[in-house]
């Protein structure tokens, strides 16, 4: 080897060799026999899911040796064992297809973390002082076997409450059953961002009670209302490649989206055509798109079947949805109504998705059935380039409506993984309803808003350490489920949920008999029927009978907005941002220091204004803002927004956690806390986009702004004389 | 060893007393005449004029050169790394290289002629007098031969030396 | 034949969401600086999705624009450097020999894509975080200076990999991080000598441009225009 | 006779060397002080890392740089006047060529620790220096910082000797009129000079090859100070003009420093004799030559870039001249032009004070116009959504304050062991023979008139 070659191999080595560690104490610590005959430097790679959303994403999981700090019979030391290093999709998996979003890149941080639970706690403060001590595992489910006791002695059974995060995995079938063993109600499923309405409207129109599959990639004309697919809603991961192929993976055909929003979108940036529209008035423009199909005769009327039929004057051709009606409601000019409505005959096949803000109004269902209904009447159901249902297997967990939790009668109260002291508005009075729940006990691995008030932490794997299984909703045409063992050894004195609740379920004075013995069993046992395969050709005839549908068709009222228009000027839009989604994931700082697509802000909550509405209120990017509604008041810097309407402000969840470690416990603000508490009329689903604000200039800029983008645009002084 | 010589008050005292050395026969190789400052515009003040050290300043800077342009393609050719699309011996910024070190070449065997000729570096001679740095101008004869000492003597009191001294 | 490695980047398929960003940190050790000196302008990503708006409510559009290191074949970072911390290898990377570095940040403000970040402390994980860091990639040490490397530690890994096997690279077996993680696959990385491969193809596209061509670096990242619709 | 002259000048500036007054001493531990808060803030920051200093993306050079190229600025003040006075041999020069010598060494020496200062890794500093390490990896010479090392080398070795040479003579003087230990050392450093024709000739025709020599070298320096910026493809750096640009510059906040340098020593060591009115005025002349052609510099840069409209450049254009840093500019010109052309183009303002005064406006200026060049550029480079912004914090101040702190205390100093004024030139001049030196003696009696 000449001197050439060994330059360039410094250079290589240079960049790709470990630089020795700069005085790190694992070199003074007793190093233990590894726990494994693992090869050093030699990486593996093994399945997994991502767990972080509903979506169930397949990840495969690069993995390989490490010294990792242990302590072994009360003597500290490091130990070699192999632990996951890098999270990559699956190439294989239908829904991840070897793609991944950000936060499922940054999901391995949840294992690492360094403010994860390591043992059982048990509160030795006041409720919420956040004060907990180190418990055994014995003592900490003792404790919880001996509230259920105490419940099942006294007969009351009914006041054991599971409060779960929706989830399609089969762990919420064992805590299903565990509770029904007990005489317990089922559990209670909650997120921010529900998705209720749209499967009741399925249910109502499609007799399918779940979330559809938009086919994209085969779509020509793909119409979205307020569903951020590419960024947050539904299976992104999925839908992104499908939109990449709908771009340019067809031949000689590149599918067009528009976007109907009022406020852009990750998906809006990328449309070809952004149309804005008046805040809860999306439906309506479904039903004129709808209008002038049928008024032309493009398509027959009774193609849609049922959808149209859940549609008030469908049969008569939507004669109060004329373009010109249109116009007036929701502000899109009739002649773009007539050619949108064109080109989603032209552009066959074409669909319409529909999710987000639209389904967050009081007359959301509305929307949601209109957009159906145009979906029946493009033909797109279940056709290449429509919308599909992925085959189901078992029941998705009930909804949780706003009232049960004014009147939750729980007297012990399991949270698994779930924040609603964060994630619901603070008029529904949640944490002051869980402070008065006697016991709670949460599985979760991180001390959040709401498991801050547990009386007991029963810290789960996470999940790689840990069977891990998912049986998606939506996302692919055909079924899939996903089933992977753990990828590395527990760091901690962690246990998985599963084992304990089975375990609990052997220890209770009557105990509960479940088929599975251990947390592996429940992820391989398969639902019946999850191997039904290939989605269904057309809709089919009867609703689910899960709810008494009223089958009465609907007509499009004015959406109600809490506070009046004159004090609160402004409709307020909170939307899931891109790093934290519905704010679960803002304790991981890769996301924390992601730009925001949009805005490029890191490390930051703020309020997006149109840039005239700033300049009204002589608002400059930076500056603080208040804004105030009937609820409540937060204080946030701005951001000068183009993509907005100008009576609307926007803000992203995601910060403003009270309780969730170092890295977001106090930062930013919560929009959430100052929503008003306005639902569905029908579903009761949190109307989360029905309250109005008002916002006034609060301050200078003071630093809490961090953005990584300079400039906002191109050119910026494009046509400025010099 | 010895030394005859005398004190001038300026320059026109000094030329007079080089002058009767020069009558008396004394070669300018053994005449010595120290003053405070150049005293140009006096004849003496020409002695030993004639220098090499323009050629050899120039002789520096062109080893200078030589050198660098050495050194540069050596070093580059040594470890011939590629960057930015730049040919492994690149002239234009060698160039700049070459020029400090023919500059530094010059200036340095300027300085070093410079002690070596006008025999700078070494222990004080015996002929020197501090009044000189009054503003005196010294005239003398170092090691004069027994049989020249009384012309010599003359020819400095002739250019008007109060007293003669010796060393 | 030696590879030349080159990535092309599909505006028309990239939505801009931002995985490449954090697979690029998860790959790569980039650490995070905190919001402290995020503020001071010294976050580092070394692949950032340049956004930028074009038109006013309600005709606006928005541009995204992936720019990792473009590997310029005429790379003005590299003659500025004095110790050669940054050249140029036979495979057209451009190197950053890490321990070589001095740190005079003359490179980074050669670079006109603002590519090349300072490490301006000695870069903390607080542990367990500290697992996560791939062994295959050095952990830099305050006062240097680092980029995209094209994944310079999987490049080499297939490389050896391969000729242990004695048998040829083949197209699409070497993704960079960020290629591996877009699920839209817009970003496309492989041998721009080898005319078959699929960055090839579409380094040839018509929609095909570089970035910042009129200054005459050369990138080895050809960006293909973002198409629209009427 | 020039007994008496010849003395009272020896002794006038043999003074300083002879007698200390307790006010040396305060002043060199005031400044000594300040001095060491300079090199403790620096520990600071290698310590803590460059995070302490306001750098960040994409501003990767600032103050430090900032003051690299004011500093080697400076160091023109020297070298180039003198070297041009020697060599047209303007009597005027006498007084001010060794204080103004003075100045590049010093000057030059600080200039060159700011490259050190500003290393990412200081201790690794020495992989600059051409030298066959280790591993046989030399230097690049393609490197714009690589040339500074050699140029600023030889330059510095150069403005040595040149300052160095002259001073044998003034050496044996001390000698001669010292004795105990400040005798034996002057004596060391006089070389046994005695001051022979011979000695003459050789001294004098070795500094005019000096002269020679070291203009080009000096207008090199700055030359290749500007190539730091002018190789990188940064909008405004990217210019032909630059080379010339900073050599005026420099000469013209040299002749500043050396300007205000003069002044003070004329006040502070009495000096009124030997340094007249007419000096320092001829040194403003020069300034407001200067101060000319620096507008015609910027006039012409801005002129093209603001006509060529190259989007990248006018975005810089535009931030310097109406953007944030817009105060600062407009600053720059006021000080750069407006004050001193309006001072030393009117007869009557042009007093030794109106001179000083301009001299400052002007130091102060030029700082900021290196600050302006280093600065808006590479916050405003080619991509838009990479823009950025800098605010110097405190550990750059004070390093700043430091090494002006360090420049008076080496000049302090300086003058303390060395006669300031070259006496054998100046006594050379005394007594000139009528044919010699008509130059320098019109400038002598105009001094005199208006002294």
């Amino acid at each position: 080897m000449d001197r050439r070659d060994f330059i360039k191999l410094t250079a290589i080595t240079g960049t790709s060799a470990t630089l020795a560690g700069c005085g790190n104490p694992e070199h003074q610590l007793i190093r233990f026999v590894p726990d494994e005959d693992i090869v050093p430097g030699i990486a593996e790679w093994k399945p997994s899911v991502c767990p972080l959303c509903r979506a169930g994403c397949g990840v495969t999981v690069r993995v390989m040796d490490a010294d990792v700090d242990t302590v072994r019979n009360g003597q500290a030391g490091v130990v070699a064992m192999s632990v996951a290093k890098k999270l990559e999709g699956q190439p294989a998996h239908p829904i991840s297809q070897g793609g991944l979003c950000p936060r499922g890149q940054a999901s391995i941080q949840v294992t690492y973390h360094p403010d994860r639970i390591t043992h059982p706690l048990k509160r030795s403060g006041a409720r919420g002082a956040g004060e907990f001590k180190e418990v055994t595992w014995d003592e900490a489910v003792a404790e919880l076997v001996g509230q259920l006791d105490t419940l099942a002695a006294a007969g009351d059974q009914t006041s054991l409450t599971y409060l779960s995060r929706p989830r399609c995995s089969r762990r919420l079938a064992l805590a299903a059953a565990f509770l029904e063993g007990f005489g317990a109600p089922a559990p209670i499923g909650f997120e921010p961002f529900s998705e209720d309405v749209l499967r009741r409207a399925n249910a109502i129109s499609f007799g399918h009670e779940q979330l559809p599959t938009p086919d994209i990639a085969r779509s020509r004309f793909v119409i979205a209302f307020g569903a951020d697919f590419l960024g947050t809603w539904n299976s992104p991961v999925a839908q992104n490649a499908a939109y990449g192929r709908m771009r340019q993976g067809q031949p000689q055909v590149r599918g067009k989206l528009v976007q109907v929003e009022s406020r852009m979108s990750l998906t809006g940036a990328n449309a070809d055509e952004w149309v804005p529209v008046k805040p809860g008035t999306e439906g309506v423009l479904a039903l004129g798109l709808a209008h002038v199909i049928l008024a032309n005769k493009l398509r027959p009327a009774d193609a849609a079947g049922r959808a149209g039929a859940a549609i008030d004057g469908w049969a008569g051709g939507l004669a109060d949805y004329t373009p010109a009606e249109v116009e007036t409601i929701t502000g899109v000019a009739a002649m773009r109504v007539e050619r949108l409505a064109r080109e989603l005959i032209d552009f066959h096949p074409s669909v319409a998705i529909i999710g987000g803000a639209p389904l967050a109004h009081t007359n959301s269902l509305f929307h949601a059935l209109a957009v159906n209904a145009l979906n029946g009447l493009l033909g797109s159901v279940g056709e290449p380039g429509g919308i599909f249902f992925t085959p189901q297997a078992g029941p998705q967990p009930s909804a949780l409506s706003p009232q049960p939790f004014d009147k939750l009668s729980a007297k012990v109260l399991l949270l698994d993984d779930v924040n609603p002291v964060f994630g619901a508005p603070k008029a529904w009075k949640v944490r002051e309803t869980l402070e008065k729940v006697p016991f709670i006990a949460s599985f979760g691995s991180f001390i959040d808003d709401t498991s801050v008030l547990a009386d007991l932490i029963l810290p789960d794997h996470s999940f790689l350490e840990s069977w891990v299984d998912s049986t998606p909703e939506s996302g692919s045409i055909e079924a899939v489920t996903t089933v992977a063992g753990p990828v590395m050894k527990p760091l901690y004195h962690t246990r998985a949920t599963p084992d304990v609740l089975i375990e609990l379920a052997g220890k209770l004075k009557a105990p509960v008999a479940l088929p599975w013995k251990t947390a592996e069993e429940v992820a391989k046992s398969q639902p019946p029927g999850a191997a039904r395969s290939s989605a269904l050709r057309e809709p089919q005839g009867t609703p689910s009978s899960s709810r008494g549908e009223r089958l009465a068709p609907r007509k499009y009222s004015e959406p109600t907005f809490d506070g009046d228009a004159a004090t609160y000027p402004f409709h307020f839009l909170p939307y899931a941002s891109q790093a934290f989604a519905d704010g679960s994931t803002a304790h991981l700082p890769w996301l924390q220091e992601m730009p925001d697509p949009l805005t490029s802000a890191m490390w930051s909550s703020w309020v997006e204004l149109n840039p005239l509405t700033a300049e009204r209120l002589k608002i400059a990017q930076g500056d603080l803002v208040d804004i105030t509604s009937p609820y409540g008041v937060v204080r946030a810097p701005a951001v000068i927004f183009p993509g907005l309407a100008p009576d609307v402000v926007a803000m992203p969840v995601g910060q403003g956690h009270e309780h969730f470690t170092r890295y977001a416990t106090g930062r930013g603000v919560n929009p959430i806390g100052i929503l008003a508490p306005a639902t569905d009329e029908e579903t009761g689903a949190l109307a989360w986009a029905a309250t109005r604000v008002k916002i006034a200039r609060a301050g200078d800029a003071d630093g809490s702004l961090i953005m990584f983008a300079g400039e906002m645009r191109e050119h910026p002084h494009g046509h400025e004389t010099r | 060893m010895s030394a005859v010589y005398a004190m001038y008050p300026d320059g026109d005292a000094a030329q007079r007393a080089v002058d009767g050395l020069r009558a008396a026969g004394f070669a300018d190789r053994d005449i010595t005449v120290i003053s405070a400052q150049p005293m140009e515009g006096h004849e003496f003040s020409e002695m030993n004029k004639a220098t090499w050290l323009w050629h050899i300043a120039s002789a520096g800077g062109f080893l200078g050169l030589c050198g660098s342009t050495w050194f540069v393609q050596m070093t580059e050719l040594a470890w011939p790394l590629q960057t930015g699309n730049m040919p492994i011996v690149a002239w234009w910024p060698n160039l700049i290289i070459i020029f400090e070190m023919t500059m530094l070449g010059a200036i340095l065997a300027t300085v070093v002629t410079l002690l070596v000729t006008a025999g700078l570096v070494r222990r004080m001679p015996a002929l020197y007098d501090p009044e000189v740095s009054d503003g005196k101008i010294l005239v003398g004869v170092a090691n004069p031969a027994e049989a020249s000492l009384p012309d010599l003597e003359r020819a400095l009191r002739a250019g008007g030396a109060a007293q003669l001294r010796r060393s | 034949m030696a590879h030349r490695w080159g990535m092309a980047v599909d505006l028309d398929r990239c939505t801009g969401c931002g995985a490449c960003v954090a697979a690029c940190h998860a790959e790569n050790n980039i650490p995070t600086v905190g919001p402290d000196q995020a503020g001071r302008g010294r976050a580092m990503h070394w692949l950032r999705v340049e956004r930028y708006w074009e038109g006013d409510f309600p005709d606006v559009r928005l541009k995204f624009r992936p720019v990792m290191c473009q590997q310029c074949d005429a790379a003005p970072c590299e003659p500025v450097c004095p110790t050669y911390a940054s050249h140029h290898t036979d495979e057209g990377l451009n190197a950053q020999v890490y321990n070589r570095c001095i740190g005079t940040r003359y490179c980074a403000n050669a670079c006109p894509y603002n590519v090349r970040f300072f490490e301006f402390f000695n870069p903390q994980w607080p542990k367990p975080l500290h697992l996560q860091l791939n062994p295959d990639v050095s952990v830099r040490e305050v006062g240097v200076m680092e980029k995209c490397t094209f994944c310079v530690q999987r490049i080499t890994a297939a490389e050896i990999d391969a000729k242990a096997g004695k048998r040829e690279l083949k197209d699409g077996e070497i993704q960079t991080a960020c290629a591996q993680s877009c699920a839209a696959r817009a970003l496309v990385f492989g041998d721009l000598n080898d005319p078959d491969s699929d960055v090839s193809r579409l380094s040839r596209s018509p929609r095909g441009s570089k970035l910042l061509e009129d200054l005459g670096t050369l990138p080895k990242v050809t960006y293909l225009d973002r198409q629209t619709q009427v | 006779m020039s007994d008496a002259p010849a003395n009272r000048l020896s002794d006038d500036l043999l003074r300083p060397l002879l007698q200390t007054s307790w006010r040396f001493y305060a002043l060199v531990a005031f400044l000594g002080s300040i001095v060491l808060m300079g090199l403790g803030t620096w520990a600071y920051q290698m310590y803590n890392g460059f995070g302490v200093t306001g750098i960040n993306n994409p501003i990767f050079w600032a103050v430090y740089v900032t003051n690299f190229v004011f500093w080697i600025g400076i160091s023109h003040a020297g070298m180039v006047i003198t070297a041009i006075l020697r060599l047209v041999n303007a009597g005027w020069r006498r007084p001010v060529t060794r204080c103004a010598e003075a100045i590049t060494v010093f000057a030059l020496m600080i200039g060159a620790l700011f490259p050190l200062i500003h290393l990412g890794r200081p201790w690794l500093f020495f992989w600059l220096i051409p030298y066959p390490s280790s591993r046989q990896i030399w230097p690049n010479f393609r490197s714009p910082l690589v040339w500074d090392f050699f140029a600023i080398s030889t330059y510095l070795t150069g403005s040595v000797l040149f300052l160095g040479l002259p001073m044998i003579p003034d050496f044996a003087l001390v000698r001669d009129r010292t004795t105990g230990w400040r005798r034996r050392i002057y004596g060391g450093l006089a070389l046994g000079w005695t001051g022979t024709p011979k000695q003459w000739h050789r001294l004098e025709s070795a500094m005019s090859i000096m002269a020679i020599a070291i203009l080009p070298v000096a207008i090199s320096v700055h030359t290749v100070v500007s190539f730091d910026f002018s190789m990188a493809p940064v909008p405004m750096w990217h210019s032909t003009i630059f080379g010339p640009y900073f050599v005026a510059g420099a000469i013209f906040s040299g002749i500043a420093g050396l300007l205000i340098v003069t002044a003070a020593l004329r006040k502070f060591l009495h000096l009124e004799e030997y340094v007249h009115p007419v000096h320092i005025q001829n040194l403003g002349k020069l300034l407001l030559l200067m101060s000319l052609l620096w507008a015609y510099f910027l006039f012409v840069e801005r002129l093209t870039v603001w006509y060529g409209n190259e989007s990248a450049e006018i975005a810089v254009l535009r931030v310097t001249q109406k953007g944030s840093f817009a105060p600062l500019y407009w600053t720059m010109v006021v000080c750069n032009f407006v004050m001193p052309f309006s001072i030393l183009s009117l007869k009557k303002l042009r007093t030794i004070t109106g001179c000083v005064i301009a001299s400052c406006g002007v130091l102060i200026g030029m700082w900021l116009e290196r600050f302006l060049i280093v600065v808006p550029s590479l916050g405003h480079k080619y991509l838009p959504y990479t823009w950025g912004t800098y605010r110097p914090r405190p550990v750059e101040i004070l390093i700043t304050i430091s090494t002006f702190a360090a420049l008076v205390l080496l000049y302090t100093l300086f003058v303390k062991f060395v006669p300031i004024i070259s006496i054998w030139e100046l006594r050379a001049a005394e007594h000139p023979s009528p044919a010699l030196l008509p130059a320098a003696a019109r400038e002598q009696a105009l001094g005199e008139t208006q002294a």
